[in-house]
């Protein structure tokens, strides 16, 4: 079973990322959404391990100024997150 | 009639600070009521609502070693923590109040898995 | 798919309503089932009535009653955090001896058991809190 | 010396608020002066009136009552945040045309003005606030 | 008439997830109204406050953006960051939209010594 | 002028207690309170200077078990809450 996970936390949150990308199984997917939209920053998704899959609502990043900044391909809508919400067998919420 | 659902219940904060240990206990005994199959994750500073000795009475607050230990009274046997944070706070097993089982983190990236629901609090 | 979203904090302090808010809308233009959204913990301040916006500024209570009724949806509040906290509908400021009532319309005040219901009758549960 | 109290965080989530509280009363036993308890952001849910804790907990709202009533403190609610979250006495609820009020008595909703006030005749002023 | 006071207003909050952002701009321009000597200081998540290219109408809020532009017509000028924070999250002050000081952790200490009130958001 | 800090978040909070310590002059004093008292636990408050002047509220330790656990010296009453907010110039609360 797959699980989806969003985090909505920033980045001085460091332990809350900890727990949830080490509760990750192979074929999770991992959004952030509010602010852990940060988290693409380059620096901070530097420390995430590259193989994990992350993405982030689109709203959440434009609303904070992160577009110019982040990689376009990681930004999805809100009909995408609901699309996730189906793949996944079930949802965690990181807060 | 449904067959009952594996329901994880899952937090990281501490006690008193917020309602959450007391919230993730009221919710606990609800799906236990409803015959669910409910099992307890605790992280980071969550492992610390179950530390013994709590005496809240000082700051006009309910007890939840108590609450926490009526637990078995209603079939939820399934209390985990996360060893690695027990580890971080310098604590150890015998420092908690009721027994529990330790997880490494991937036993609890399986655990979260093989849940039907998880709920944080 | 049938969809129970849970909302844990409360408005204008926190993202998380409104991120909640949004994800019902997607949820039911794409053809889903929103089974129940159910506010727990600060969460129940969604459903304060006297939440009043000033006009260029979402109401988020608003919000929540248009897509009640807009979609039949059930928008159910903890009872035993919405009286710790101070929502009351009529039956409950009766039985606490209050002259005055503060849960808006299309929300309901019920136990824990239709957080707990909603869990075994959905296919997904989604959680929107905060810190705290 | 004189002291104001700062409440930024909601009662029942939140451990802050009762902190707050046994810091004002150790202050006036200490013999010192309380000029205001100015509660800002989600801290204006300590003036809703309909708060009805069960018999054996206690009752934030009702304790600043009485510390107010035996100390005459003055609690000033930040107006804008308390309309926001719909905390109204009787002059907002009928600007905002509601015919339900929730302030509690001895509080008072003013602006931000009577915090930044209280700073300038204080001589120690405290936060109490949480996360969010 | 009592002489102004130092009021150093204080954050390390995103902008947007909370009100804090918002909440902190509006004692900033209430000090000012009451012609105090206030200084602003953000840390952490904080320094993401002045992030350029704002664009909150998505999500229903507020520019955050306008509101600080329009500090300097009230006459606050001392806007302070921890330059360790804005470097944690990658950023340089050109991507930052209004002019700001940056600290060293000791500058930091130094600036609160020498407040008279200090308000945390 | 000397300030009396006080932090009430538990130790996951990590860039919390960073960013206070890094603020901390000399003479200042830092009062762990509500769930900031864990940080009166060895392994956490090893990580703090040695030089630091520290202390936690005893109601807020006592509450949560910690007594047993922590060292004596460092527990506070109410009142010299108030002492301590008298004695340093200005307070700051990190939260």
């Amino acid at each position: 079973m797959t699980t989806l996970h969003t985090l909505n936390q920033a980045p001085s949150n460091v332990n809350l990322m900890q727990s949830c990308v080490g509760s990750l199984q192979p074929d999770d997917t991992l959004l952030l959404i509010e602010d852990g939209v940060y988290w693409l920053l380059n620096t901070h998704r530097a420390k995430l391990p590259a193989a994990l899959k992350i993405k982030a609502l689109r709203l959440d990043a434009q609303a904070r100024g992160l577009t110019p900044l982040v990689s376009e391909v990681d930004l999805i809508e809100m009909d995408e997150f609901i699309n996730l919400s189906v793949l996944h067998n079930k949802i965690v919420s990181w807060f | 009639m449904n067959s009952p659902k594996n329901i994880l219940l899952m937090s990281r904060r501490a006690p008193y600070g917020s309602s959450a240990a007391r919230d993730l206990l009221d919710i606990a005994l609800t799906c236990s009521v409803f015959e669910q199959n409910v099992a307890l994750l605790l992280l980071d500073d969550g492992v610390l609502q179950l530390l013994a000795n709590q005496d809240p009475q000082v700051i006009q607050q309910k007890n939840l070693n108590s609450l926490q230990s009526s637990l078995s009274l209603y079939d939820i046997e399934k209390i985990y923590i996360d060893a690695d944070a027990l580890e971080h706070h310098g604590l150890s097993h015998s420092e908690l109040h009721i027994p529990v089982t330790l997880l490494t983190k991937i036993e609890i990236s399986q655990l979260i898995a093989n849940s039907d629901i998880v709920l944080t609090v | 798919m049938i969809f129970t979203v849970v909302v844990h904090a409360s408005p204008c302090q926190n993202a998380a309503p409104e991120s909640a808010l949004r994800y019902c809308k997607a949820l039911l233009s794409a053809g889903h089932t929103l089974h129940r959204v159910f506010f727990y913990r600060d969460g129940v301040f969604n459903g304060n009535q006297l939440i009043s916006s000033p006009p260029d500024e979402l109401n988020i209570m608003r919000a929540w009653q248009e897509l009640a009724e807009e979609h039949s949806i059930d928008l159910v509040i903890c009872i035993a955090a919405a009286i710790r906290r101070g929502v009351l509908d009529a039956t409950e400021a009766t039985r606490y001896e209050r002259d005055q009532t503060n849960l808006a319309e299309k929300f309901n005040l019920s136990g824990l058991g239709q957080l707990v219901e909603a869990c075994i009758l959905s296919d997904r549960v989604i959680t929107f809190g905060g810190q705290g």
